[in-house]
C-alpha cells in the first residue's frame, strides 16, 4: 500500500463549475480527503426579493446555464403554486417534453463531451475530432438536435423565454411539431450507434459499490421527471414518499467550511440525486425500449455504483426520446392548439420540483399581494449530492490505495467518480436562504 | 393599356389565390396576432383582405430587410442580384403610392437593379381599404399625388371581387380564376367603394403639402423638435416601419471557410445615432446628427418637404404606422405637423 | 484550404460591382495615411475630375470612399491615399504593391474646372484634406498657363501628419505656387509658422475675385470661411470639398445628406453659396 | 492567416452560469467543426482537461468580478492573451450578478451567521473590465451564438467586430413582432442594445435588456414609459433596469 499520496485537483475540469479535491495521505493514514466547492457565491437570494412574480424564473434560470430549463421549470412551478394558477393539461404535457429535451441534451453532454474523453483515454473531445471524428460529428449533431427540440418548445434552451407562470408565451405550429415527432423517430440510428459507443467502452466504467440512500421525484403514472412526490428508496429496497411541500424536512440543508455551496441529508449521512436515483427509484415505468437497453447493459436497479450514473443517462436519453414521441400523439390527438395563459387567483407561498439532469431540484417563494417577491429558496440537486461524493471518496481512496495505483491513477479515479456525478457547481453556490420576510 | 374591369364570385376566391400561388411566389397580408403581416401564402384561408394596417410595409417583398449585392470569393466578386416571381397581393393604396416613390428613387441618377430586378419580377394587385386603421391619415396627405405602380386592383364587393386590370401582368391574373367581365353596376360600386373610405381617416392634415413643406422647412430652427423628442429612444422603428424610408446600411461578412462571404445591405434608420457618425482617426469622431432632435428632425423633414421636389408631393403617405408603433406616441407626423402649422 | 464558389451569372446591371485594380506602388506616407498608386486590371482608363472620389473596397472588409489625390491628366495610373482610421481603411492600408483592390467610380462631383481656370486661386486644405485637393492642385500645376495667381495654404496638427513630403518640398520651392504651411503644435525641428491654418492669411495678400477651395476637418470651414468674408470673397467663388457617411456613393443609402442635399450626389464638391442655407452643413 | 496557423482561443469562468459556455456545443456539428479549422482551443475548463500557460490570442472571460481573490487570475489571462473579449452579460456588465449591488445587507441577508466567514468573500458585481483591459464584449444572457462566429471570425481576419449601438426595437421590427406595448404589457428593447435579434419579444416575453444598454439609453423616458404604457408601477419602473443593467444605471 501507498504511504504518501498528496493529489490537489484545483479547478476541476471537464465539470460545469468550480470543484477540487485534496487528498493527504501520510504514513497511509488519509489526513484529508476533501471535495471542496469554491465557486464564487451569486446571492441570488438578494436578487429576487422585490422583483414582480413574472420576472422571477428569468432570474433564477440563470443559477444555471446548463439545467436553466429544469430551474425555470421548478421556479414557475412553485411561483404558479404560490399564486394558486394550475396548468391545463396540455401544457404539463408540453413543459414534460421540455423537460424530456433538456435532460438528453445535458446527459448527452455529459456522456459525449465530459465522460467519454476518459473512457477513449483523451484529456477532452478535442484530441478525439481527428481519431475519432464520426463520434465526435456525431455527439454534435445529436447534442444540436436535442438543443433544437427544447427550442422549439421553451424559445431557447440556454435560459429559456416561453416558459412563464400560467403556461407557454409562445407555441410553435403544429407542423412544427408533427416535424419534431418525426425527427425524434429519426434520431434512432444515432442512438443506436451511442449505445454501440458506450458499449465499446462500457467494460472501462470502473467497479464500486457504496450502499447509500436515492432520492427522486416519483409519480404513480409515468417516470417522474417533469411532476410527482419526493421518494427514496434505500440500501434495502424501502420506499418512502413526502409531498414536495416537506422538501426541507428531507433535504436538511448544513453548512461545511470547506464549501461555498450547503449540503444535504435524510435517513441515511447523505443521499444521491440524479439519474443512478431516478433509475433506481422509478425502474418500473422507464419506457420499454429503455428498460430493453438497461438489460442488454445488465444494468438492474438497485445499483450501487456510482460511476453507472452515466450509464442511467444513456438509459435516460432513449426513454426521453420514446416518452416525448408518446406525449406528442397525445397532443397532437387530443386537438391541438395555442392556449391561453392561466392568471393567478392569489398571492402566497409555493414550492415546486422538477427532475433535472442531475437530480431533484426545489424551488419555493413567497409573494406578497402586488405580486412582489418577498423571499425564496431553492436546493439543487449537485448540492444534495456533495455529500454523497465526500463519503464516497472516502470509501474509494482506501481501495485504490491497497490496489496499489500510483498517484496520476488515482487522481483519475477521483476525478472521474466526481465527474460521474456530472455536478453543476455553478448552480450549487446560488445561495438561497430559507427564511422569509414577513 | 385602357383599365379593364372584372368579377370574381366570392366563392371563385380561393381558388384564385391558389392559381396564384402555383404561378408564383404569393404575399399577401395575413393576421399575426391582433396585427397583419405581409407574408408568403400556403394556403387560401390565410389571406386577410381585411386587414387594417400591416406592421412592416410590403417594400420588404421587393427590397428586403437584408440583401445580398455581391459575393465575394478567392476569384473576386459577383453579382448576387437574383430575383423571382412574385406577386404581391392585397396591397392599399397608401402603400402602392410609397412603392412608386421607391421606384423613382432606386432608378434616379443611378438605377439600382438590386432593387429594379425584384420590382420587375413582382406583379403588385392593389386592394381597397376594409377596415381603417386607428392611426391612419391617408386621406388628406399628398392628395395630388395618386397610386401608379400596381398591375390590377381588387375590391371586395358584397358579393365578390370586383378586379381592375391595369397591366400586361396584371391580365395575367385573369388565368388563375374565374373571372367574368364586371357589369357597369359593379365597376361603379367598386369605385365608390374606393372613393368614400377616403374621408373616413381617423386623423386629418388640415394643410396642403406645399404650405405644410413650406412652414415645415423654416421650422427648422423651432424648439419644438427638442420637446418633442424629449422622450425619443432613438429606437428607429419610425423609421423601420415607414413604407417611404430606404435608407440602408452595408457590410461584409465571410463564411465558415473564412474566404468567401458576402456585402449585404440592412434597412438602416436616420433615427439611430451612428447614421451619420463619420471616423477620423485617432479614435476620434464626428457625428452630424449627435443630438437625438437633429435625428428627429431630419425624419421628419424627410418626409414633409426635403423629397418633394422630386416626388412631386411629400414623402409620407400617411400610414400611420409611424405613428402607431412609436411607444412614447411622438412620432406622428399629423400630429407635428399640425403643432408646427399652429404655430 | 481552397474554396470554390460558383458565381451565377445575372443579365441585370449590378451597380454595387467593384472592379479589380492593381496597386502599382504603395507607401507609408505617415504613421497613418498609405499612399497608392492604382491601375484598372481591365486596363481601362480611369476618367475623372478632381474632387471625385470612388468607392474602395477590400472583400469582407467592406467598403469606403475616398477622392482621388492624382492630376486627371494622369490617366493610365491614379492615386489615391487612405488614412487609417477603422475597419476598412486598415485593410486598405494594409495591403502592399502588386495586391489587389477593388474600386467604384468614379463617383459624385468634382471642381468645376471651367469656372476656376482663368482665375486667380487658393486651396486651403487641413489634414488629410490635402489628399482630394491634391488631385486640383497637380492639375493647376500641370496646366499652370490657364490659371492666374495660385496660392496653397495647408495647415496639420504636427509636423509628423505631413503629407505627400515630396510634393511639400517641391512646393516650397515651386515658383508656380505661393506655398504656405502652419502645425498647431511644432516640435523642435519645426521652422514655419505655428497655429490655426486662418493664421496663413496674414501670410499673404487674397485678392476678393479669388476662388477659393476648402477641403479639411468638420470643424476648419467656418473659421476659414469667415476669414474670406472678411476679404471680401464672394460665397459664389467659395468651393468646400465635403465628408460625410457613406455607405453606397451612388445617392441611395441617405447617410450622407445634408438638409436635402446628397454629398455623393451633388457633392463632394460644392459652391459655397449653394449651400450655406443648409443648417446642417456647417456647424 | 488561418490556413499557416490556427488561432489559439482559450475560455476562462468565473462568477457565472456558464451558459454562454454551453451555447457552443449548440452551435451545430458543421459550424464547430467548421471553426476548428481555423482556431484551437488550448483552455476550456468545461470540457477540457488540458491547460496552458502559453501565450493566447483569443481569451475569452466568462463570469463577473466579484471577489478581490479573483484579480490575479485575471491579471494573468491579460498577460497571457492578445486579445480579451468579455464573454456574455456578466463579464460584459456584471449582468445578473450586480442585481444586488445597490443593496448593503445582501450578504447578512443571505448567509445569516455565516456571511463572516472567508470563503464567502464577495464584493459588489463588477464587468470584468473594472479589474483588466477589456478589447471587446459579446452581450447577452446568454451571449448571440450567430454574434459569436461572427466576432471570431473578424478577429481572424484582424477586423474590429462591429457591435450593434441601437435599441433592440430595431432588430424587432424587422423581424415583425408585434411590440409588447402594443400587447398591453411592457419591454426594454427600446434601451437595450440590438444584437440579438430581439427574440424575446418574439417568443411573447419582454426584453429584459440583457445585452445591456446601448451607449445612449433615454433612461428618464423609459421610466416614464414603464409607467404610462407598460402599466407599471412607480417603484417598479424604477427599479426595472435592475435585472441585467444594475451597473449601467445613472445611478450606478
Ligand atoms: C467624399 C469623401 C472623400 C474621402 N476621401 C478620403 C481620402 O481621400 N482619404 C482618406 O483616408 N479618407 C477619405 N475619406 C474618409 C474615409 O471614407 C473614411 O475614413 C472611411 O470611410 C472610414 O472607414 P473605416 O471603415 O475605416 O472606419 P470605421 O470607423 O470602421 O467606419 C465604419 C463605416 O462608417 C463609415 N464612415 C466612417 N467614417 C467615415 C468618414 N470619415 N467618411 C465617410 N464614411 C465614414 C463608412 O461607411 C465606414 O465603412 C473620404 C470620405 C468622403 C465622404
Ligand atoms: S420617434 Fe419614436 S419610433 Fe422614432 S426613434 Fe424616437 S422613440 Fe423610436
Ligand atoms: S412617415 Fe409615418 S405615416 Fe408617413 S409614410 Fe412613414 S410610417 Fe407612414
Ligand atoms: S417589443 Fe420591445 S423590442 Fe420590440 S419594438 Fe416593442 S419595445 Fe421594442
Amino acid at each position: 500500500m501507498r504511504q504518501n499520496v498528496s493529489i490537489n485537483v484545483h479547478h476541476l475540469t471537464r465539470v460545469e463549475g468550480h470543484g477540487n479535491i485534496v487528498v493527504d495521505v501520510k504514513n497511509g493514514k488519509i489526513e484529508k480527503m476533501q471535495w471542496q466547492v469554491p465557486e464564487a457565491p451569486r446571492f441570488f437570494e438578494a436578487m429576487i426579493r422585490g422583483r414582480h412574480y413574472s420576472e422571477v424564473a428569468r432570474i433564477t434560470s440563470r443559477i444555471c446555464g446548463i439545467c436553466a430549463i429544469g430551474h425555470t421549470l421548478a421556479s414557475v412551478k412553485a411561483t404558479e403554486n404560490a399564486l394558486g394558477i394550475v396548468v391545463t393539461p396540455q401544457t404539463v404535457k408540453l413543459r414534460t417534453i421540455i423537460k424530456h429535451a433538456e435532460n438528453c441534451d445535458s446527459h448527452l453532454l455529459h456522456i459525449y463531451f465530459l465522460v467519454a474523453p476518459d473512457l477513449f483515454g483523451a484529456p477532452s473531445v478535442f484530441p478525439l475530432v481527428p481519431t475519432h471524428t464520426e463520434v465526435v460529428v456525431r455527439a454534435l449533431r445529436m447534442k444540436r438536435f436535442a438543443h433544437e427540440w427544447g427550442s422549439l418548445l421553451a424559445g431557447r434552451t440556454t435560459h429559456p423565454t416561453r416558459v412563464i407562470p400560467g403556461g407557454l408565451s409562445e407555441y410553435p405550429t403544429e407542423a412544427e411539431l408533427k416535424n419534431l415527432k418525426k425527427r425524434l423517430i429519426d434520431l434512432q440510428p444515432d442512438l443506436d450507434a451511442t449505445v454501440k459507443t458506450v458499449l465499446s467502452v462500457a467494460d472501462k466504467v470502473p467497479s464500486f459499490e457504496r450502499q447509500t440512500e436515492y432520492m427522486a421525484l416519483s409519480s404513480d403514472k409515468e417516470y417522474a421527471v417533469y411532476d410527482g412526490v419526493i421518494q427514496t428508496v434505500m440500501p434495502d429496497g424501502k420506499k418512502q414518499r413526502w409531498p414536495v411541500a416537506d422538501y426541507k424536512s428531507c433535504t436538511n440543508e448544513y453548512v461545511v467550511p470547506q464549501s461555498t455551496a450547503k449540503y444535504t441529508k435524510n435517513k441515511m449521512a447523505s443521499y444521491m440525486a440524479g439519474a443512478l436515483a431516478r433509475f433506481n427509484n422509478n425502474y418500473d415505468l422507464l419506457h420499454p425500449e429503455a428498460k430493453k437497453l438497461a438489460e442488454t447493459l445488465k444494468f438492474k436497479p438497485l445499483c450501487f455504483n456510482p460511476y453507472m450514473n452515466s450509464v442511467a443517462q444513456l438509459v435516460e436519453v432513449v426513454h426521453g426520446v420514446k416518452d416525448s414521441i408518446r406525449l406528442l400523439d397525445e397532443v397532437l390527438g387530443a386537438g391541438y392548439k395555442p392556449e391561453d395563459l392561466v392568471k393567478p387567483k392569489k398571492f402566497g407561498r409555493g414550492q415546486g420540483a422538477v427532475e433535472v439532469p442531475r437530480g431533484i431540484l426545489f424551488h419555493e417563494y413567497g409573494y406578497d399581494d402586488k405580486g412582489m417577491c418577498t423571499g425564496g429558496n431553492c436546493i439543487i440537486p449537485t448540492n444534495q449530492n456533495h455529500g454523497n461524493i465526500q463519503l464516497d471518496l472516502e470509501a474509494l481512496v482506501p481501495k485504490l490505495l491497497a490496489a496499489e495505483k500510483d498517484e496520476k491513477a488515482i487522481e483519475l479515479g477521483l476525478e472521474m467518480l466526481v465527474r460521474a456525478y456530472d455536478p453543476c457547481i455553478s448552480c450549487s453556490t446560488h445561495y438561497l436562504k430559507v427564511e422569509f420576510k414577513r | 393599356m385602357n383599365t379593364k374591369s372584372y368579377f370574381l364570385e366570392e366563392t371563385a376566391f380561393d381558388s384564385f389565390v391558389e392559381g396564384m400561388m402555383k404561378a408564383a411566389a404569393l404575399y399577401a397580408p395575413v393576421a399575426k396576432k391582433h396585427c397583419f403581416v405581409f407574408a408568403p401564402i400556403s394556403s387560401p384561408k390565410e389571406v386577410r383582405l381585411d386587414y387594417d394596417v400591416t406592421i412592416l410595409p410590403p417594400k420588404k417583398v421587393i427590397f428586403p430587410v437584408h440583401q445580398d449585392l455581391v459575393s465575394f470569393g478567392q476569384g473576386g466578386g459577383a453579382s448576387a442580384i437574383r430575383p423571382e416571381p412574385r406577386i404581391l397581393f392585397g396591397v392599399h393604396f397608401y402603400d402602392i403610392k410609397a412603392i412608386d416613390m421607391l421606384d423613382l428613387l432606386f432608378r434616379e441618377n443611378n438605377e439600382d437593379w438590386n432593387y429594379l430586378a425584384q420590382r420587375e419580377n413582382t406583379t403588385i394587385v392593389g386592394s381597397n381599404i376594409q377596415r381603417i386603421s386607428k392611426r391612419a391619415f391617408w386621406g388628406t396627405v399628398g392628395k395630388g399625388v395618386k397610386p401608379r405602380g400596381h398591375d390590377a386592383f381588387i375590391t371586395k364587393l358584397p358579393k365578390g371581387y370586383a378586379l381592375e386590370v391595369l397591366t400586361a401582368k396584371g391580365e395575367k391574373l385573369l388565368s388563375y380564376g374565374k373571372f367574368e367581365s364586371a357589369t357597369d353596376a359593379q365597376v361603379t360600386e367598386a369605385r365608390k367603394v374606393n372613393e368614400d373610405v377616403m374621408d373616413k381617416c381617423p386623423e386629418k392634415l388640415s394643410h396642403g403639402s406645399h404650405e405644410i413643406a413650406a412652414k415645415v422647412r423654416a421650422a427648422f430652427k423651432s424648439k419644438l423638435w427638442e420637446e418633442f423628442s424629449r422622450t425619443c429612444f432613438s429606437c428607429g422603428t419610425c423609421n423601420i416601419v415607414c413604407p417611404t424610408c430606404y435608407c440602408f446600411d452595408v457590410q461584409d461578412c465571410w463564411n465558415l471557410d473564412q474566404i468567401s462571404g458576402q456585402r449585404t445591405r440592412t434597412w438602416d434608420g436616420c433615427l439611430l445615432e451612428d447614421f451619420a457618425k463619420v471616423s477620423l482617426g485617432a479614435g476620434a469622431t464626428e457625428n452630424f446628427r449627435d443630438a437625438r432632435s437633429q435625428r428627429y428632425r431630419h425624419r421628419l423633414m424627410r418626409k414633409a418637404t426635403y423629397l418633394n421636389d422630386k416626388l412631386g408631393g411629400p414623402a409620407c403617405v400617411g400610414c400611420g404606422r409611424c405613428s402607431a408603433q412609436c411607444v412614447p406616441d411622438i412620432a406622428d407626423p399629423v400630429r407635428i405637423i399640425e403643432s408646427i402649422m399652429e404655430g | 484550404m481552397s474554396v470554390s464558389i460558383r458565381f451565377e451569372e445575372t443579365t441585370y446591371p449590378n451597380i454595387f460591382m467593384p472592379r479589380p485594380a492593381e496597386i502599382v506602388h504603395a507607401r507609408q506616407d505617415t504613421a497613418m495615411e498609405k499612399h497608392f498608386t492604382l491601375k484598372m486590371k481591365d486596363g481601362e482608363p480611369m476618367i475623372f475630375d478632381p474632387g471625385q472620389m470612388l468607392e474602395v473596397s477590400v472583400f469582407g472588409f467592406g467598403e469606403i470612399p475616398i477622392g482621388f489625390a492624382s492630376s486627371p491628366t494622369r490617366t493610365q495610373s491614379f492615386d489615391i491615399v487612405v488614412r487609417k482610421v477603422g475597419r476598412v481603411s486598415g485593410a486598405v492600408t494594409a495591403l502592399e504593391r502588386g495586391q489587389t483592390l477593388y474600386v467604384r467610380g468614379p463617383l459624385g462631383h468634382g471642381f468645376p474646372m471651367d469656372k476656376l481656370r482663368g482665375q486667380d486661386i487658393l486651396v486651403v486644405a487641413g489634414g488629410i484634406g490635402l489628399c482630394p485637393t491634391r488631385s486640383l492642385i497637380l492639375y493647376i500645376l500641370d496646366r499652370r498657363s490657364e490659371f492666374k495667381n495660385f496660392s496653397l495654404f495647408f495647415g496639420v496638427k504636427s509636423p509628423q501628419e505631413q503629407l505627400f513630403l515630396e510634393d511639400l518640398a517641391l512646393w516650397r520651392k515651386s515658383a508656380d505656387v505661393k506655398f504656405y504651411e502652419t502645425v498647431d503644435r511644432p516640435d523642435d525641428k519645426w521652422k514655419g509658422n505655428v497655429g490655426v491654418i486662418t493664421t496663413l492669411f496674414k501670410k499673404t495678400q487674397i485678392d476678393p475675385g479669388t476662388r477659393v477651395i476648402i477641403c479639411g476637418p468638420p470643424i476648419m470651414y467656418k473659421f476659414v470661411i469667415a476669414e474670406l468674408d472678411g476679404i471680401g470673397v464672394s460665397r459664389n467663388n467659395i468651393y468646400v470639398d465635403l465628408e460625410r457617411r457613406m455607405k453606397c456613393g451612388i445617392g441611395k443609402c441617405g447617410h450622407c445628406q445634408i438638409n436635402d442635399e446628397y454629398v455623393c450626389l451633388d457633392g463632394p464638391v460644392f459652391c459655397f453659396k449653394d449651400i450655406e442655407h443648409l443648417e446642417e452643413a456647417f456647424r | 492567416m488561418s490556413a499557416k496557423r490556427k488561432v489559439k482561443v482559450a475560455f476562462f469562468d468565473f462568477a457565472c452560469c456558464e451558459g454562454c459556455q454551453v451555447e457552443l456545443t449548440n452551435l451545430s456539428d458543421p459550424i464547430f467543426v467548421g471553426l476548428l479549422d481555423h482556431i484551437e482551443f488550448v483552455e476550456f475548463r468545461e470540457v477540457m482537461k488540458e491547460k496552458t500557460t502559453e501565450p493566447i490570442d483569443i481569451a475569452f472571460v466568462e463570469g463577473s468580478f466579484t471577489r478581490e481573490s479573483d484579480r490575479a487570475r485575471l491579471e494573468d489571462i491579460r498577460k497571457r492573451a492578445s486579445i480579451v473579449i468579455a464573454y456574455g452579460a456578466c463579464a460584459a456588465t456584471a449582468g445578473i450578478n450586480a442585481m444586488k449591488n445597490h443593496t448593503t445587507d445582501y450578504k447578512e441577508y443571505v448567509y445569516g451567521k455565516d456571511a463572516a466567514m472567508p470563503h464567502l468573500d464577495s464584493q459588489k458585481a463588477l464587468p470584468i473590465s473594472a479589474a483588466i483591459k477589456v478589447d471587446y464584449a459579446l452581450h447577452g444572457c446568454p451571449m448571440d451564438r450567430a454574434e459569436f462566429v461572427r466576432v471570431v471570425s473578424d478577429l481572424l481576419h484582424g477586423k474590429q467586430p462591429l457591435i450593434p449601438n441601437y435599441p433592440v426595437c430595431v432588430e424587432c421590427k424587422m423581424r415583425e413582432t408585434v411590440c409588447r406595448y402594443e400587447l398591453n404589457d411592457h419591454c426594454l428593447g427600446l434601451v437595450a442594445r440590438a444584437g440579438c435579434g430581439a427574440p424575446c419579444p418574439a417568443d411573447g416575453i419582454p426584453c429584459e435588456a440583457c445585452r445591456g444598454f446601448w451607449d445612449h439609453p433615454n433612461e428618464e423616458a423609459i421610466e416614464e414609459v414603464l409607467k404610462s404604457k407598460g402599466g407599471l408601477s412607480a417603484e417598479r419602473a424604477r427599479e426595472k433596469t435592475r435585472m441585467f443593467t444594475a451597473t449601467m444605471r445613472r445611478d450606478a
